[in-house]
């Protein structure tokens, strides 16, 4: 290997630095890069603005950060499950933007493929109450949905070989493509990594074209597991 | 039978073979229960699965899969799962052939109100807003009355839209009513429910047919 | 199953009337629908308007279609291996429209998402000779282009199960997802049908809610196999 | 050694280890034979690779794989395969380090003319236009002049733009010129070419180190 993208967690995120926008994988806690967001904890980063599907569970994922006062504004979709970020929020100390879900990928894609934006008829009939433009296309009314990139991304995926390329699990695949694909430094958190060649280049969810730092999970906390709240009860 | 399961069970005979659906969170969800064995429905998941299965039994949950609203579920044989984007390109480009959405309000007209009480409730929009606009066929199961004892189906939404003019049909735990382009028509009774019930409970013209109607 | 989605070619593609728009996936020969497009020319459909990456070569892909007079427009993005076409053009027989090729699919993709449409900077600097409509987002100047969808769309799988999930091989992948999502009917011809759950369903490329029909290849004809002209001569 | 592997021998020392490249059709192409062995670059295709290795020897093509000129290709361990909306993702999002293309006219501020001659070429635009506004650096490959003897390199472009002022190296069978913001300047001379020989050949203002020029 000529540059290894292999790194340990605190040099992987040690050049985040305060005031960055980070994009943040995970759609509840499958595919949340827990290990990452405990380093960021750790090492202190402040100031941050987040860009998640949710606001995550207290306790887990992105909320002791936001717990932490270390988030200024979190851009999301739904934050129902978070009475810690929606407490926050009603006392003017979090800034929350909430978009459509899909709307929030879009944007997402946009930044993370090269266009400016994306046209929308989702939401029309609130008006220009979130902030949009509009614009005329065949007879047609849309919201002009603008690009939304990242300084870092955070991501979780299931395995990874040496070159970057990620292969996610289940439904720990949802966001975590999107946001590699739009920041300008990728980080991921693998359960594995494989020599090239390992993973059949058919079965590659995200090239390796946009991973540039790989960090091996050193310690799977519960956050990993079964959350008994969203199991069956016997 | 408790509501909720009396509403799913009547929900899930308004879905025809073949068909692709969604479920939200709460009552809809309940649904599963209640699809007919041996016939082919793929049910979708917003945050990527196609093809999802019952809810996981007890200790045999997998971390990596849940449903949309975070509870530890399964896939039957021949299940995709994928990433958001294709999820709501799914939704957006109008493959969800029938959507079941809770609700805050219904508007006579079809207009749904079901993700904000301004200044009170602010969970998020999610996958709602999508699928109430993009789905071929909308259905809402809801109590007919709020906790508060307010109608739920009003002349008019007082609450911000979640998509105008979506509602096609909406299943409570006192009736079946239709949207038309003629206004809202009693089409069913639960069991033990008189008319007079209905229409007192009711926020909006509701137009009942001479015949009598059936119950579920 | 309750509705089986397999289908003879003929049953598969007798829908498709005269006028309409079709979308073929391939990147030159990999991943073009041969079978399909053999189908089309014998049953007589004509007056169409395909949306393919490229012309084919003369003798392949979309090729005969063209050659027999019945192709009235042609949206892609390259077209330099068909000298055929490129005449009918000169002769006025033949309107095709180009697109910078990753814009071409991001259009389709837009139609395949609900999308009305996306901004791009490409080209700008052509101004609005293809037509365009100029916006401004945060100061910067971008193309709207607007979505495109297809009546049609005629894709090749590698691999499917009988709910129409499907799997692509290699360079043969390319255009096939996006066509097969912005098309109201979506017909696909693959080498392989198998029972729901033999693929993995972390190994699918295209979700089978995208795909309405399958049909099964009977005979791969010379056009499936190695082209000696773009092979190395020994 | 034909002028064509001159030029792409050449190229290859533009490529710097752990780089994504993406190489046009015709004397970019050669590069793959000139890849420092050992050092890990990462070949792009637009048709769906990351990866790609050399072409396919004779008897050993696989019909499903291809580089974007149609040429039967290979992969090196560790490649990926992706559709054309990822493909084009990398390149339009920035993750292209060095495109390789070749050249109908270059300006002599980058400017670059390579996809159409109106009413007479139109093989449109395929991949190039985005690799060259979207790419981190564009070296053009091309001969130092036309068939038809006019020099490639010129003051203005005379055929509509690929990308304005997209080139920051231009290398041809004469020699290798940088674009910089104080227009051209020769940097290196082919071997047995004179530099009275390339300003001649030139169509722009060249300028010339004082200083005794490498040779390739």
């Amino acid at each position: 290997m000529g540059n290894s993208k292999i790194f340990s967690v605190g040099d992987a995120c040690r050049s985040i630095v305060d005031g960055a926008t980070i994009l943040v994988g995970g759609f509840g806690q499958p595919g949340t890069p827990n290990s990452l967001l405990r380093q960021l904890l750790a090492q202190g980063t402040k100031q941050l603005t987040l860009v998640k599907n949710d606001a995550s569970e207290p306790g887990l994922g992105i909320s002791p950060l936001i717990e932490a006062g270390r988030v200024d504004r979190l851009i999301a979709s739904h934050v129902g499950l978070n009475p810690l970020a929606v407490a926050q929020m009603n006392e003017g100390r979090l800034k929350i933007d909430i978009f459509p879900q899909g709307i929030l990928a879009e944007k997402i894609r946009a930044g993370g493929a090269g266009l400016g934006g994306i046209l929308t008829d989702i939401g029309l009939h609130l008006g220009s109450s979130l902030v949009a433009q509009l614009v005329e296309v065949d007879g047609i009314s849309y919201k002009i949905e603008p690009a939304l990139r990242g300084n870092v991304a955070l991501i979780h995926a299931e395995r990874a070989d040496e070159m970057g390329n990620l292969v996610f699990a289940k439904t720990a695949y949802n966001f975590n493509p999107v946001m590699a694909m739009a920041a300008d430094l990728v980080i991921v958190e693998t359960a594995e990594i494989v020599p090239p060649g390992a993973i059949d280049p058919d079965h590659v969810h995200l090239p390796g074209a946009f991973v540039d730092r790989l960090v091996l999970i050193e310690e799977f906390g519960p956050e990993y597991g079964v959350l008994k709240h969203h199991a069956l009860q016997t | 039978m408790p509501y909720k399961h009396r509403i799913a069970r009547r929900a899930a005979q308004e879905i025809e073979a073949g068909q692709i659906i969604n479920l939200g969170i709460g009552i809809p969800n309940l649904i599963m229960d209640y699809l007919p064995p041996g016939q082919q429905v793929f049910v979708h998941a917003e945050n990527g699965i196609w093809g999802m299965g019952p809810r996981a039994k007890a200790g045999q949950e997998d971390p990596d899969l849940i449903d949309a609203g975070a509870a530890y579920t399964t896939v039957v044989p021949g299940a995709a799962f994928f990433d958001s984007l294709m999820s709501f390109a799914i939704i957006r480009s109008g493959r969800i052939d029938v959507a079941f959405l809770g609700a805050l309000e219904i508007a006579q007209n079809g207009d749904l109100a079901n993700w904000i009480i301004p200044g009170k409730m602010t969970p998020g929009i999610g996958g709602g807003m999508e699928l109430a606009q993009k789905a071929r066929k909308v259905v809402v199961l809801t109590t007919h009355v709020a906790k508060s004892g307010q109608p739920k189906i009003v002349k008019n939404c007082s609450l911000p839209l979640t998509a105008p003019a979506c509602v096609a049909l909406i299943i409570t735990d006192l009736a079946v009513i239709e949207v038309t382009a003629e206004g809202l028509w009693l089409r069913e009774l639960a069991e033990g429910v008189t008319v007079a019930e209905v229409v007192a409970k009711t926020g909006a013209p509701l137009q009942v047919p001479s015949d009598a109607l059936p119950r579920f």
